[in-house]
């Protein structure tokens, strides 16, 4: 009976957030500590641009009572992907739902990326699940002739996820791992200095823990390239009415989950710590 | 329609098409539901604090999760009344539902004022005195928890305005009835009930408050027991409506609340949860009404036998 | 066992060996649970109050569960001091578990009483005092609420009694760190936080409260941040251990307890979810010790940093 | 780890109730809003009586927190079964068990009904669920050549549950329903009554709704028959430790967990009504 609402009531049909029962498609453990999940998502999928999100209810009857926001992988017909980390209640819930359960969210959310009509090669830059966000972008540049590079980082060889997307349209993927288990040994951020030095980027899209993005941004500061990074706040409403995701901005508080969650990395006051506990 | 029950309640001058208000704070000014609610279902909009000038709200996290409830030390961040007036109002206006602003302040001063400056403003259809955040340091809990100092709050804004006033009362004090007394005392038209309990979590790896501000308000359903008792207490110990919130997920409880003696009742986190939450309780009881073949939904308000 | 942190505690002239208690009234005298724990491993086993005649306690129903928590009316139905010094004590003196015995009165007298007759009963480490119950008519939450009155009881079983005095607060006031102040300048040697917050729950179907009482203690998952607040606040105002109790389900919650300030934690509610509770806590607290790399536990206590 | 813990401690090894992991073997509907759960619980079968009930934890993550008390309906091997009305939701999240699933469960618990040595023929009593104590009763009776007639209510024949077991044993079995669908129409007291006045029974067991076992056992009053009841109580601990669950009776007050849920009806004080709200 709610079902899908509203959607129109503003004239703009179709390009408003709307709540959205989906199936569960499938749901498998695709890395160490990583589930990809694909939802039957009419409406989000056909309107989702990559970097925006999807806010899930996976916690009815539970004892916990917040959604949880993910980024949309990758949108296919009309379908979503989720690669989702298991990290606490919510996701462990989520890990345990199987092809035809159905669960709601509301979608699709958010700014996404940009992409400035000049950009001629683009620098993806991923820390873990931070190629979430990033795989429908890699499409979508690919697909608009814009060429991608791709600086991979991850714990381990077991954690790196996202690979095979960046790799089918990639002209290059450079990986670095913590432990040296894939690609070159320590963070990502090395890689990304040499590949900035070559000069030939004219745009950085930055996702993954915030000190990644954060040392990411300050070397594009340097050399001068445009970088738009995706960041990560609790989020409570998820549509903007209750102010639990500010971001300290160089225009004041902005919302994640409006006006984010992809900011230009210039805007963003980076010496706030806002960033919530993880383990 | 024959044999619909008649859903409309009074609160001061007031008549609400239903029982069903927004809690603030939780609801923004309704823009951002307008995908999800139909404004014009509700009973009322019941605005995000606002303040005479803008505030910044604390530090971030101010959210975290507990069971069956959450966290929030927002600390009332909005753009203060100018930008309120002009972007909120000027929205709000275009829609069909009555509207309560929910004022804010450091000063007595500070909220008399802006009563004073929304008391012409046919927008606005009535005010909720927040005097109960446990978010902020002056001002807030300090005023609600405190009688003379709240009741000089109260007579300061009934002075300033003929509009319809609200109190909205903090649970973190020992005799809410007491309290609610000298608030009607002080010129309130109708109390509302509960604001957020003040509550703590801490993450233990990093051995700090999950929250920046260290202590939060805790809504959701864990509060609901408490907000029922209180809702209850009050609505006994005084002649003014009383307007019910914590907890509130769907239409039993908003029919708990108006048992207990709520006028109406508002809907606070669960918006977070189910953005459509509002209407299903609209929704749910009218036809609660319905099934128990009441005339008027005003019939339930403290129709429990004890 | 090299390695193994140091769990005991110190709370007034008693040497726990670790810092789990039972919370009172959900473990009864430790009989029930003999079967489920291994009373040699817990901290100390907090009895069931005791009055000094019997009491019948409240009507049925007694409890009513709630999101995440249970609201109980028990009432205090205890068979009083006679038949718990037989029976009770009888059997807990069989036991390798020091006992803290948790008493109620109506009268300042009755509280005394029982301290004074207890004070030379080997088989009784300490007391607490219960003025915080909100399910007893007089007594209980009466005095838990008002600081003259209930120091009154606290100095009156400091002059009756030598063992170790705990005096349990009610969270149902305003501000719990002045009364916890009074309670230590009239003799008490710890303090003991949270009793349950008065709530209440409605049958919409019967229009009657849930309870017989119509209002109940809330306790569970649900009140755990309000309690572990309150511990934080108390902890900062006074000199005298702290037991922490309120939701507490595992070693994890306990941690948070100690972090904010807690020298002892009480399992309550979650003993009638699992009756392994504290086994489980007394385990994972000492992990979680060793994995920190403590040589105390007691390192842990208002180990926060803010 | 905790597993089945405690059982010894006492010198009464295997006496005493434990907590179990349990395997659910079979869930099924098998009446209107009524499913009978098959559990392997090694323990808690090899001890239960007739009578007894465990208590059941069906809520881990969930938004309510309390076990849910039920009468095992029979053990056979290490089988017990429960016969359960689906009513809140407790009840709910127990229907939506399948097998291979793994609950918990503290059992057997409580004082059952106790079979005087002199009893030749009983009368067993049962108002809807009521069945489900008096499923093991009729066949340990039958077992001890005890002979057994059955009076059973229930609102309508969909809803009429235990009869293939009353059957197999019993020497006879007659049914009323509210609506007449089954047997005669009108409450179980009507065959009662009739049954009482043949004057055969000397001892009637009796388990249904509260007002049903009040009426019988006024009969029985009457009659000058002993009548035994098994009365329910919102339960907390369901060991004796809470109080939550006390029935007034001739000697004060007992908790329905420990010296119940069967009482002698001549000891309960009926006019103290304790009756959870049941919709
Ligand atoms: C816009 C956005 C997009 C996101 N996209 C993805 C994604 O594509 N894949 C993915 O794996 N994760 C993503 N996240 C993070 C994801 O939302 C959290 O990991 C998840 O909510 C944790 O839920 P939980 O119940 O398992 O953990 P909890 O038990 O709630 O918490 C575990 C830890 O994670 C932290 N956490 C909880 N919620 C959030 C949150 N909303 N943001 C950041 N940290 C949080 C907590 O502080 C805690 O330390 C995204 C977050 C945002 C804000
Ligand atoms: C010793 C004992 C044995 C029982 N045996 C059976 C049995 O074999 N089969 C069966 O179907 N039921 C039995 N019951 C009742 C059963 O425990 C309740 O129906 C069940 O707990 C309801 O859980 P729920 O979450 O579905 O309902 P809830 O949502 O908790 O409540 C639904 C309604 O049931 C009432 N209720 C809840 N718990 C109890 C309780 N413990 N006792 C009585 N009423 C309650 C509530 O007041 C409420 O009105 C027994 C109860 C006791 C005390
Ligand atoms: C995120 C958040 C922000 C809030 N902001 C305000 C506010 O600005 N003014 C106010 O009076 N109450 C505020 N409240 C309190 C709610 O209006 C409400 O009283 C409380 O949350 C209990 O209701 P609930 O449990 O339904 O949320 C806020 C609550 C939350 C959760
Ligand atoms: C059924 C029940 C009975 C209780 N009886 C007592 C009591 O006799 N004396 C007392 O001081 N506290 C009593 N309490 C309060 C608990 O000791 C404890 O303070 C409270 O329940 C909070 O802890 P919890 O959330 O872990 O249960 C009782 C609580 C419950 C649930
Ligand atoms: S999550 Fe509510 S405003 Fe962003
Ligand atoms: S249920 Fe706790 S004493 Fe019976």
């Amino acid at each position: 009976m709610t079902g899908c609402c509203g959607a129109g009531e503003k004239g703009h049909a179709g390009e408003r957030p709307s709540l959205e029962r989906v199936d569960v498609l499938s749901n498998e453990r695709i890395a160490e500590g990583v589930g990809l999940m694909i939802l039957h998502a009419r409406h989000t999928a056909s309107l989702v641009e990559p970097g925006q999100f999807v806010h899930l209810r996976v916690d009815k009857g539970r004892d916990f009572i917040l959604r949880r926001p993910f980024s949309v992988h990758r949108a296919r017909g009309e379908q979503i992907e989720i690669l989702y980390q298991v990290l606490g209640q919510g996701t462990l819930a989520m890990a345990e739902l199987s092809c035809s359960d159905d669960i709601d969210l509301i979608g699709p959310l958010g700014h996404g990326w940009d992409v400035p009509a000049d950009v001629n090669h683009a620098l993806l830059v991923s820390g873990g699940l931070g190629a979430a966000p990033l795989g429908g972008l890699a499409e979508k540049l690919a697909r608009e002739g814009v060429a991608v590079t791709c600086a991979m980082g991850a714990p381990t060889q077991e954690r790196l996820v996202g690979l095979d997307v960046f790799e089918a349209v990639a002209r290059r993927v450079v990986i670095a791992t913590d432990d040296g288990s894939e690609g070159e040994l320590g963070f990502v951020t090395g890689p990304v200095e040499r590949l900035l030095a070559e000069g030939s980027f004219d745009i950085v899209y930055a996702c993954g823990p915030e000190v990644m993005q954060r040392a990411v941004a300050a070397m594009c500061a340097e050399v001068g390239v445009r970088c738009q990074v995706s960041l990560e706040r609790l989020m409570a409403c998820g549509i903007g009415a209750c102010l639990s995701c500010v971001v300290t901005t160089k225009d004041g508080l902005k919302r994640a989950c409006v006006e984010g969650p992809v900011f230009d990395a210039e805007e963003v006051c980076w010496d706030v710590s806002e960033i919530p506990p993880k383990h | 329609m024959t044999g619909s029950p008649d859903m409309s309640v009074v609160i001061g001058s007031l008549t609400l098409r239903n029982p069903v208000l927004t809690a603030s704070g939780t609801f923004a000014s309704g823009r951002e539901y307008a995908d999800f609610v139909d404004l014009s279902r509700l009973g009322a909009v019941v605005t995000k604090g606002v303040s005479l000038k803008p505030w910044a709200g604390n530090a971030s996290p101010r959210i975290a999760e507990t069971a069956c409830g959450m966290l929030n030390s927002i600390g009332l961040q909005n753009p203060g009344l100018a930008v309120f007036t002009q972007k909120d109002l000027g929205w709000l206006e275009t829609q069909d539902v009555p509207v309560i602003v929910n004022v804010s302040g450091h000063t007595v001063d500070e909220y008399a004022e802006i009563c004073r400056r929304l008391d012409s403003d046919s927008r606005v259809d009535a005010f909720e005195i927040n005097i109960s955040c446990p978010n902020v340091d002056a001002g807030g809990m300090v005023f609600g928890t405190s009688c003379p100092d709240a009741a000089s709050v109260v007579s300061a804004c009934r002075a300033a305005t003929s509009k319809t006033l609200i109190v909205k009362l903090s649970p973190n004090v020992t005799d809410n009835t007491e309290i609610a007394r000298a608030f009607v005392d002080a010129g309130a038209d109708a109390v509302s009930l509960i604001n957020t309990l003040l509550g703590m979590a801490i993450d233990i790896e990093k051995r700090r408050p999950k929250l920046a501000r260290v202590v939060g308000g805790l809504s959701g359903p864990a509060i609901r027991p408490v907000a029922l008792r209180m809702v209850w207490q009050v609505a006994n110990a005084v002649d003014v409506p009383v307007i019910g919130m914590g907890g509130i997920t769907n239409s039993r409880d908003a029919v708990e609340f108006m048992l207990a003696g709520a006028t109406a009742v508002a809907v606070g986190t669960a918006n977070f949860v189910d953005p459509t939450t509002t209407m299903r309780v609209v929704d749910g009881l009218t036809e609660y009404a319905r099934s128990e073949g009441l005339v008027r939904v005003e019939e339930l308000i403290g129709a429990l036998e004890t």
